[in-house]
């Protein structure tokens, strides 16, 4: 792979997303700046799940008719497709309805370990215990710790943010010890962008024998991630922010973790033997698969990936870093706007968050729909953070592929535009 | 042009000087309530005297139309019989779920009829009510520890 | 309603599933019979799913521009229109992703009463308390409550079914008592088609003050069923046994249960306020709808119970009566042929299940495979029920809305033709 | 026909007159495997002396397939040294996972090339390997017992 590849042609690729080509508001043409929240999908995934639901569709690993085994076969091969884009094995690939299902399984899993045999010793946690999480988490990747906690009396602690949106690690010795069970924590802030040090938090985990969880929803879809190589225990990621359906998410497990973490959601197709008495449990990804699962949302998911493999993760990085630079430069340069998070591109995303003196941020996303321009508003589901950070609302502009810098110049005159309504300007 | 249908003056001004805005004593209940999507909130408080509001006092932090929706408010209940403050959220309430198909009667809702574009937006008609559910709350508690 | 309605024009409705015309096995005519399983999707549902997806798709309840409010509407839109469908207030529909994850979610959230507050108090379970379950259920309906009962230390008993194929009603006395929590059931059964009588097991269930969740996955795709009606407290079913997508179901709950249920998964959108000591949450159905949700799944279920009204809900289960009655007597008259499960219509729906002498299911669904039926063949989740009736497998051939009379016949001489080919006839 | 490219004769011979059937001792380990899509299943002893499969005998119910494979199972193994009955199981699981694409080793494989069809059909293939887990387990438990 090289990081000297040419640039997207996005002209190009917006044909391949026809909801780019609508209008909004009367006419006013979207600038769709909130793949953040979800992407948009290419013509080639409806296609595939259509193709699927048209030819191929069938309850998978339960029929032995013809049908069935498609049906299996595009399934499995789904699956192994998206292991290979992730650096994982075909069955290190969990899939969960999104990510949120994905944090929930592991926390639950390790409190069902107390009901479960001694192979599940592993992931036993109760009082004494620590959960570390960050400051900067999305609720997906923080409530489901706090409930464990509260489930079990183990004890939630966390790192907290420096004031330019970097994880402060400063008491990371005081944070990760002994007691500590698990470390879970955001690849990438969907608010600040900033890219955590992975490899400095799984490095302390294993020290003291703790697990590593990576939310990992803000990096997968825009740029390359190999799990087997960043060395994570568990990670997590929603298919609908990558070019997949929704209700479609994973979760990655380390074949020797998968191998003994007790089961989650319980039904058919993950049991072994069931008898009134007691049932025992497939091994995984089947173990963690109850019920017949989003069959043509895998296939679709699949065919996202091959999209994204396509056009190429490095470009799409590169590509993102010109945008979000140019976000940068240009809301940095309006007075009166604070960008909320890191200001240089450096082990930085391209979410780009900000508040503007005098205009709320809710009036500021109504200006920018008013004038076609999709952003999101509010906390982002990251509460905690924006406390930390001392604004209670942020506007969030979000980038993928299929945006252009033309809408970024877009952005930047929106919000002086929203200066001028609210008479701050 | 749609904005200024939303944004009408009524409310820049509501929302630029606010009236009845700060925390006052004596109040009767207090509620607290907050939007979850955008963190918004609002403590207010009421002082009813004789099934009269006789006072509604607020803090709070929020987008304009909430924080005019609140100073509105104050001017609608402010001196009037619980019931007809009541009568009053009521109509402020439809008018806010209508989608922009009601038309507000100005002799009830005074300024409050300058809300009926924000009621064709979905996502602000909880910004429009963070208030009302606040004034609700309150009122039913003062209610509650006078019976009790 | 009229019971007297047209029948239906199978030739005209099976235009709308272009799956149904392919072929396969070297050139055969496709017969489905496997919608117990998974039905087919009619373009219909395609249709609205992909314009959805190419008109407004967006993040639902979370942005403040045109995008997310027209997918908000559409997704909130689908919920009151499927409330509707089932006799049920719009809050009173929570999206899951399938019924297997309804069950989870209620069995799951009782468990997390230990650690709520007083007003969850209703659905605290412990030891001392029984859950009560039948031996005809799915593994979707069963392992759930072993594993609830196995983390609480609460009791699982269960009514046996008879030799027919029914409930066994004789010791309801001794099963609901005082010290039962939870009644869960099947209202119609995956396997034997038996309908069971609902309004006894809910009868009984009150008195005592049990809960009663129904497994509604084989009735709600088949004929009318109003929830409010049958008093249930919790019921469940999933959008691809009515073609619906794959990937989204429903928990219906009492408005009341829900108000104070404790939730179960945890992370965005359902929460009210989030600091890092601990966390509020949303009223229903919010609360139990974590992350970023199944949306153009929702929205295709909500085309899939508009396809399903226009045809009729009666209509359908006459037609299915038919279809039935006819496999009943078709296979019953074959020598050596055994039908598990009721012999007449009476509270039956369309799932015939039955052994061949001498033939293993497997293979008989092998020979039937190469005529190009496609029918079910094991325990189909339903293991312990398949031990109670001696048998370690069946075949299950399902009907649904676009089976022709002529799909049956063509079942009945397959099976002929697999004794044939294995020497039993 | 299809169906006869995967019922081959020899499979339907095995199937109706299956070879070492019935549970025996003396025996060194014993395992019991179950299909769990179909709930098939088998009970499979081994006796081991000297590092030779000296007996393999077995019950369960199943479906030609599953019985048909282990019938073929206790020729191919019985009497073998380990190694080379674990050499047999080796080129039978890969026949079975090949998907119909390899051509298997008469001299290796004997009666068990009749299998090649059922290769075509992948949720079959569990069934054609029931027994021959059950030996793998079974052996490993033998030489578990052994070495403790
Ligand atoms: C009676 C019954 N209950 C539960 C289920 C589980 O449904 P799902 O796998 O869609 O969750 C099924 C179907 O598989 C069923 O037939
Ligand atoms: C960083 C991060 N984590 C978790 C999530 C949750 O993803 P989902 O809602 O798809 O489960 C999101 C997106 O909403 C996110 O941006």
């Amino acid at each position: 792979m090289t990081t000297t590849a040419a640039p997207l042609d996005v002209t190009a690729l917006r044909a391949d997303f026809p909801i780019l080509s609508r209008t909004v508001r009367d006419g006013k043409r979207l600038v769709y700046l909130d793949s953040g929240a979800t992407s948009q999908r290419p013509t080639q995934v409806l296609d595939a799940e259509r193709t699927f639901l048209q030819t191929a569709n069938a309850a998978v690993h339960r029929g032995a008719h013809q049908l069935s085994e498609e049906a299996t076969d595009a399934y499995e091969n789904a699956r192994a497709r998206i292991a290979d884009f992730i650096g994982a094995q075909f069955d290190e690939v969990v899939f969960t309805k999104n990510a949120t299902e994905g944090v929930n399984l592991v926390a639950y899993a390790m409190g069902n370990a107390a009901t479960s045999g001694p192979e599940a010793a592993r992931f036993l946690i109760g009082p004494g215990d620590e959960i570390v999480i960050t400051e900067m988490e999305h609720h997906a990747n923080l409530v489901p710790w706090q409930q464990l906690a509260q489930r079990t009396g183990a004890t939630l602690r966390w790192f907290g943010v420096t004031p330019e949106g970097r994880l402060d690690l400063s008491d990371l010795d005081s944070l990760i010890t002994d007691r500590t069970k698990v470390v879970a924590f955001a690849h990438q802030s969907n608010v600040l962008g900033t890219v955590n040090p992975v490899s400095v938090l799984v490095d302390a985990a294993r020290r003291v024998g703790a697990l590593t969880v990576l939310d990992a929803c803000q990096s997968v879809p825009h740029g390359p991630v190999n799990f087997g190589a960043l060395g994570v225990d568990f990670a997590v990621f929603s298919g609908h922010k990558m070019l997949g359906p929704s209700g479609v998410g994973v979760l990655y497990g380390r074949r020797e973790l998968l191998a003994t973490l007790p089961p989650f959601l319980t039904g058919g197709s993950m049991i072994e033997l069931v008898r009134m008495e007691g049932s025992t449990f497939a091994p995984p990804p089947a173990r963690f698969e109850a019920g017949v699962p989003m069959t043509s949302q895998a296939v679709g998911l699949g065919a996202a990936v091959d999209y994204l493999r396509v056009v190429g993760m490095e470009r799409i990085a590169a590509h993102e870093h010109v945008l979000t630079a140019a976000a940068l430069e240009g809301l940095g340069a309006v007075p009166g706007v604070r960008i909320i998070g890191p200001t240089s591109t450096e082990n930085r995303g391209g979410a780009v968050s900000f508040v503007i003196d005098g205009v709320h941020p809710h009036d500021a996303g109504q200006v920018l729909d008013s004038l076609g321009i999709a952003v999101r508003v509010g906390h982002h589901c990251a509460w905690p953070l924006h406390r930390a950070l001392g604004v209670p609302a942020s506007v969030r502009a979000s980038f993928y592929l299929y945006n252009s810098l033309d809408e970024v110049d877009a952005l930047v005159s929106g919000v002086r535009e929203a200066q001028r309504f609210f008479g701050v300007a | 042009m749609q904005l200024q249908q939303m944004y009408q003056e009524i409310i820049l001004d509501h929302y630029k000087r606010p009236h009845g805005r700060g925390l006052r004593d004596p109040y009767d209940a207090e509620s607290f309530q907050v939007n979850p999507t955008c963190g918004d909130e609002v403590t207010l408080r009421v002082h009813v005297v004789d099934d009269v509001v006789t006072d509604v006092s607020y803090d709070g932090q929020g987008c304009s139309i909430s924080q005019a929706s609140t100073s509105v408010l104050t001017d609608l209940v402010v001196g009037k019989p619980v019931g007809e403050a009541f009568k009053k959220m009521d109509a402020f309430v439809e008018l806010m779920q209508g989608r922009g198909q009601i038309e507000p009667d100005e002799d009830v809702l005074e300024d409050g009829i300058a809300f009926a574009g924000v009621a064709k937006y979905p996502a602000r008609v909880k910004c429009a009510l963070l208030g009302w559910m606040a004034f609700k709350d309150a009122v039913s508690r003062s209610q509650g520890a006078k019976t009790a």
